[in-house]
């Protein structure tokens, strides 16, 4: 399988998320710039974590105006597994892929540590290898993780089982908890956690890996391939 | 030239974590009359002369400088010499 | 207003404008000898920031040489932008300190973003990718309104800067002490990695070559406020006053991305950040390091703001910016990577071979001066140095021993300490994690950083307490590596070097002298001892509040070791119930410069605590070694508030408690800051191995498994508490300090 | 009931690369007639009634909300009902 990093100017996640797939999932992962990308060949693509265009104006804001944004929604239409982590997350939402937006977090700090999540939806493609309702440990470090929606939109995320994950303890101020959502179809994933902050128990917990694993899990399933 | 002013504020409902924390400062320096205080953004840009320059302003609004979700924006046009 | 260029060199000497440069009547004198004429305007100014303390280290230089800077793994020493240590399997490590202390004091905010941007770009100058940042601290007591603000603040611009270029804050140090109630010291260090064959130099080498100018726009930021004459104080003058340099964390990770590609073409020649003095330190002193000369067109230099003139683009700090220097007709191919990142390189200037700095602005020469007069001719002053009456004084007491009747409440009150309190409120706003190479993220000892693809580690600190050093600096500056050292130790490394960051009051007062000087002839032994080169540093001096009051001599020492193997790796929490616990090194009563000094006089007094340089090598040898075979759990040095303290900061992380016996006046077992001491756990069954191997432990009991933190001594139970009580007490210490509203 | 409106801007001269970075963004949006762009804050604060309001809200600003190094600040204060 082949995952695409989209690299945006500030992007700081952009390695670590390589790093989570090639060493850690042991597939094969580009580091795409924003500029040159073309992203029709690849299986997957993930947007990382970081400060892109140093957070200026909204975090996310600029880079969801920027160019390979139209080839992010016609893979988002081609149903391909997205996934934005932190940043990506907030691009996701800047760009209206994925609903509601971020705030700063309630004590306006950022904060960096371990946060305790409960899996909300494992039946997605980025959720399998999880069960429900099971506690994981992610670090999160975020300024504006503070996720906001209306409450339409939450009875929405609610009933089409668009909670991905949640906070056990809500660190940041988020709407009842939300720490990930997904798109309706379920093919699009956010989430302020780093999952690929957590592939490596040397450096924390291995929580993380499992969340790529079930993306390459879908992707062998649907492609019928043997692992 | 043209001198656009903008304001870009949350949009009711929204919860103002700064805004709020801002007001808690204000009350603990004794200034007890403070009732509520909301934080957003004030912009100027400045704008070659051109016709539609209002709607000019309302594109950049909404397609960069606020985000419609949480935040209302308004603007005034200076003339500058 | 007439401009500053219509200021007549006679005018300028007339009127001894060079004296609110910052220039003596000497430093002028020789100036205008050098040049053979009076200089002009931009030519003092150029002199002027050169000459300062800042670049030209006159007034430390002395003190400096008598630091060790060999050794065997050494690749470069004091001197480039940073130092590089060599770490085996062609990688090197590079690191440097760096102080933003009057920036800071200032604008808290940007003083401490530009700071550590500052450090960082030291660093990728060289070639290196940053892989980690550590600050140290120091503020004054957080009672005072003024002082909160500024720990709020400088915290925030730290996190601000290093959370946005995505290098992990992963280590540092806060004291708090009444002695920089109106300095507070603010210095970053950032270590990085680099392949043996990308390591750069900053040289101007190949006459006709171009130099190039990268990054944000000059504009009138940070240029020195005294050169503004009172007499000329007009409201246009005001407007021009010196603005506060802002930075830019985005464009600083733009140029690093870009910077660390570009060093792979082989049309760059050299390379330089532009730090303190900006344009006019990096392009004289790599023009001086290669033997040539060079000569600018100000015209081409990209401004920020109208009008500038050379004397203030020469002076401009504006942040985010590098020179380098490129093969002539290779401009495209430099510009071409910078371009993909929005960076503009555009060419300034060129490399000549007559050893003069020249620069041209509006068709006309603007300075002329021999190039090597800037870098290499400022003045050097052997100042005079006085013994203190307060150290003869202090000698001479008789030693301070605090009388304690409650030890368990004495513990509470020094956890409680902000000097001792956990720091979590200031690291939990740092990304400590980014890159993922952390192993040990704050809290701990050292930081340790995997390097990916090798079984290696770093392990890195940041350590100085100052009160060792007002006290006695000549010991305390010992005892300022040694304590570096074990950390770095007890975190299963080897250490490699240091860099020092000497903050210290003004160098005018003989007795400030003498403390400058002690401290480094106590930190140079100590370095000889323990095999740490220096191979950075960084010196602040005139660190005084308003009324005068210096600050203690600060000399702060950032430590780097290797870790063999990542298995070596050693924390400071305890990690089973039924763990022997061990103090390694016997206690005496030593209260001199301690937390529970401070706690009971509101001041330090007395002798510092003594440090026997071959006791603590032996210790931390013996240590290190154990640690490698694997049989220790944990280990932590013994540091401010003594064992009591120690034990409690390693248990807090895994909810045991322990049951442990002192021997003789608990007062002294229990808070005593005795040097060279280690607290440690093994497993039961490794007892007899360890006996062996470390000779000077001593066995005090046991963790346990109930959570309840015991002491017994002859008298019987001193001290019994829940261990999850006092580290609720230790955690919430710094946050209740920052919220309370008085 | 006053509620006063308050614009924070940077001082003259003072680096603002928040601005710097929209301008860009607005740039590449094809709003080639952009030449200059400055990102403030903007809050409102409602405050009860009192004489020395002006010197209240200028206290505020100098002791908390704007940052006297870097930022100039400007008011207007309207009535509520
Ligand atoms: N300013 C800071 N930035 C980041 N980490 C810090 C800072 N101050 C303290 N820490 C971390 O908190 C822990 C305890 O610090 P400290 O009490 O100074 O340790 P020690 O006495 O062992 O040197 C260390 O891991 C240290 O790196
Ligand atoms: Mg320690």
């Amino acid at each position: 399988m082949k995952f695409a990093v989209v690299v945006f100017p500030g992007s700081n996640c952009d390695r670590d998320m390589y790093f989570a797939i090639t060493d850690a999932l042991g597939q094969k992962a580009d580091l795409v710039w924003y500029q040159e990308a073309d992203l029709s060949s690849y299986d997957a693509i993930l947007l990382p974590g970081g400060f892109s265009y140093g957070d200026y104006l909204r975090s996310g804001a600029i880079a969801s105006t920027s160019n390979v944004i139209k080839q992010i929604r016609e893979a988002a239409e081609a149903g391909k597994p997205i996934l934005g982590v932190c940043n990506g997350f907030q691009v996701l939402l800047e760009m209206g892929l994925l609903p509601g937006a971020m705030l700063p977090n309630k004590h306006l700090k950022f904060m960096c540590h371990y946060e305790t999540l409960k899996v909300e939806n494992a039946k997605t493609m980025f959720t399998n290898s999880y069960e429900e309702q099971e506690e994981i440990e992610l670090p999160i470090a975020h300024g504006d993780g503070n996720y906001y929606c209306d409450e339409a939109t939450y009875t929405q995320l609610k009933n089409n089982n668009q909670i991905a994950f949640t906070y056990k303890n809500n660190p940041n101020g988020s709407v009842e908890d939300i720490a990930g959502i997904t798109n309706e179809q379920g093919t699009v994933l956010g989430m302020m956690p780093h999952p690929e902050r957590a592939v490596d128990s040397l450096v924390g917990t291995t929580d993380g890996l499992r969340l790529f694993q079930s993306i390459l899990t879908h992707w062998r399933d649907k492609h019928a391939i043997k692992a | 030239m043209r001198k656009v002013k903008i304001y870009i504020t949350l949009k009711e409902g929204v919860l103002d974590p700064q805004g709020k924390a801002v007001q808690n400062s204000l009350h603990s320096l004794q200034y007890n009359n403070v009732s509520d205080v909301r934080v957003g953004k004030y912009m100027e840009v400045m704008l070659e002369e051109s016709k539609d320059i209002e709607s000019q302003v309302d594109k950049m609004c909404d397609e960069l400088l606020a985000n419609p979700v949480i935040e209302d924006y308004s603007y005034t046009i200076e003339e500058v010499v | 207003m007439p401009s500053k260029l219509e200021i007549s060199p006679d005018q300028i000497k007339q009127q001894q404008l060079y004296k609110e440069m910052g220039l003596t009547d000497e430093e002028f004198e020789s100036v205008t000898n050098i040049l053979g004429r009076l200089p002009n305007y931009t030519e003092t100014g150029l002199f002027s920031v050169m000459w300062s303390e800042h670049c030209s280290y006159k007034n430390s230089k002395p003190l400096l040489r008598k630091f060790p800077v060999d050794g065997e793994h050494v690749l470069q020493g004091p001197g480039e932008g940073a130092g590089i240590i060599d770490i085996g399997d062609d990688q090197a490590v590079v690191f440097k300190v760096e102080s933003h202390n009057h920036p800071s004091a200032v604008e808290p905010y940007q003083g401490a973003a530009t700071g550590v941007g500052g450090i960082l770009r030291d660093v990728f100058s060289m070639g290196a990718r940053p892989v980690a940042l550590l600050n140290s601290l120091r503020f004054g007591s957080l009672k005072h309104p003024r002082v909160k603000y500024l720990f709020e603040e400088v915290v925030h611009g730290i996190a601000g800067y290093g959370n946005c270029v995505g290098v992990p804050t992963v280590g540092g140090e806060v004291q708090f002490d009444d002695a920089y109630n109106g300095n507070p010291l603010v210095n970053a260090m950032c270590v990085g990695l680099i392949d043996h064959k990308d390591i750069q130099k900053g040289i101007a080498a190949g006459v006709g070559n171009t130099v190039m100018y990268v990054g944000a726009k000059t504009g009138r930021d940070g240029i020195h406020g005294a050169t503004f004459a009172s007499e000329e104080l007009t409201e246009e003058s005001q407007e021009k006053r010196p603005s506060v340099q802002v930075g830019d964390p985005f464009m600083e990770k733009l140029l690093i991305e870009a910077c660390l590609e570009v060093i792979h073409h082989d049309a760059l020649v050299g390379i330089q950040d532009m730090g303190a003095a900006g344009l006019t330190s990096s392009a004289s002193e790599m023009a001086s390091k290669a033997g040539t000369g060079m000569v600018m067109n100000l015209d081409l230099v990209p401004q920020r703001e109208l009008n500038m003139t050379p004397y203030e683009m020469m002076l401009s700090e504006s942040q985010e910016r590098m020179l380098l220097v490129v093969e002539k007709g290779r401009e495209d191919e430099i510009a071409e990577v910078f371009r993909k990142f929005d960076l503009e390189a555009v060419s300034v200037g060129e490399v000549t071979d007559d050893q003069r700095f020249r620069l041209t602005h509006l068709g006309e020469t603007a300075a002329d001066v021999p190039v090597d007069s800037l870098a290499e001719d400022a003045p050097v002053y052997h100042k005079p140095s006085r013994v203190p009456a307060y150290y003869k004084e202090y000698q001479e007491m008789d030693r301070y021993v605090p009388a304690v009747d409650n030890y368990g409440e004495t513990l509470k009150e020094l956890l409680q300490q902000p000097t001792i309190a956990s720091k979590e409120w200031v690291y939990d706003q740092y990304d400590s994690m980014v890159q993922t190479n952390t192993v040990v993220t704050p809290g701990s000892d050292a930081a340790v950083l995997r390097v990916r693809g090798t079984k290696k580690a770093l392990a890195m600190t940041t350590d100085c307490n100052s009160r060792y050093i007002y006290l006695d600096p000549e010991t305390g500056g010992q005892i300022a590596v040694a304590e570096a050292a074990r950390n770095i130790i007890c975190s299963g490394a080897q250490p490699l070097g240091i860099t020092d960051g000497l903050n210290f009051g003004s160098p005018d007062n003989p007795e400030i002298f003498w403390q400058m000087e002690k401290s480094v002839e106590g930190m140079s032994e100590a370095c000889r001892q323990l095999n740490t080169p220096v191979i950075s540093g960084n010196v602040s001096l005139y660190n005084e509040s308003f009324g005068g009051q210096a600050i203690y001599p600060t000399p702060v020492v950032g430590m780097v070791g290797l870790v063999e193997d990542t298995e070596h790796i050693t924390q400071s929490h305890a990690k089973n119930s039924g763990d022997l616990i061990y103090v390694i090194g016997e206690t005496k009563a030593e209260f001199g410069g301690s937390e529970l000094q401070g706690l009971r006089e509101g001041r330090h007094f007395g002798q510092a605590p003594a440090l026997d340089l071959q006791t603590e090598t032996k210790r931390q040898q013996q240590l290190l070694n154990v640690i490698k075979q694997g049989i220790i759990q944990s280990a932590h040095d013994v540091a401010e508030g003594g064992l009591a303290v120690a034990l409690a900061e390693s248990l807090f992380n895994g909810g045991l408690g322990c049951d442990i016996t002192i021997e003789g006046d608990p007062a002294a077992a229990l808070f005593s800051e005795t040097q060279s001491r280690f607290l440690v756990s093994i497993k039961p069954e490794d007892q007899e191995a360890f006996e062996q191997k470390v000779e000077d432990a001593i066995l005090l009991g046991k963790t346990a498994g109930d959570g309840v933190y015991r002491i017994r001594a002859q008298e019987g139970t001193v001290v019994e508490e829940q261990t999850d009580e006092l580290k609720q007490l230790w955690k919430g210490a710094i946050p209740c300090l920052v919220k309370s509203k008085d």
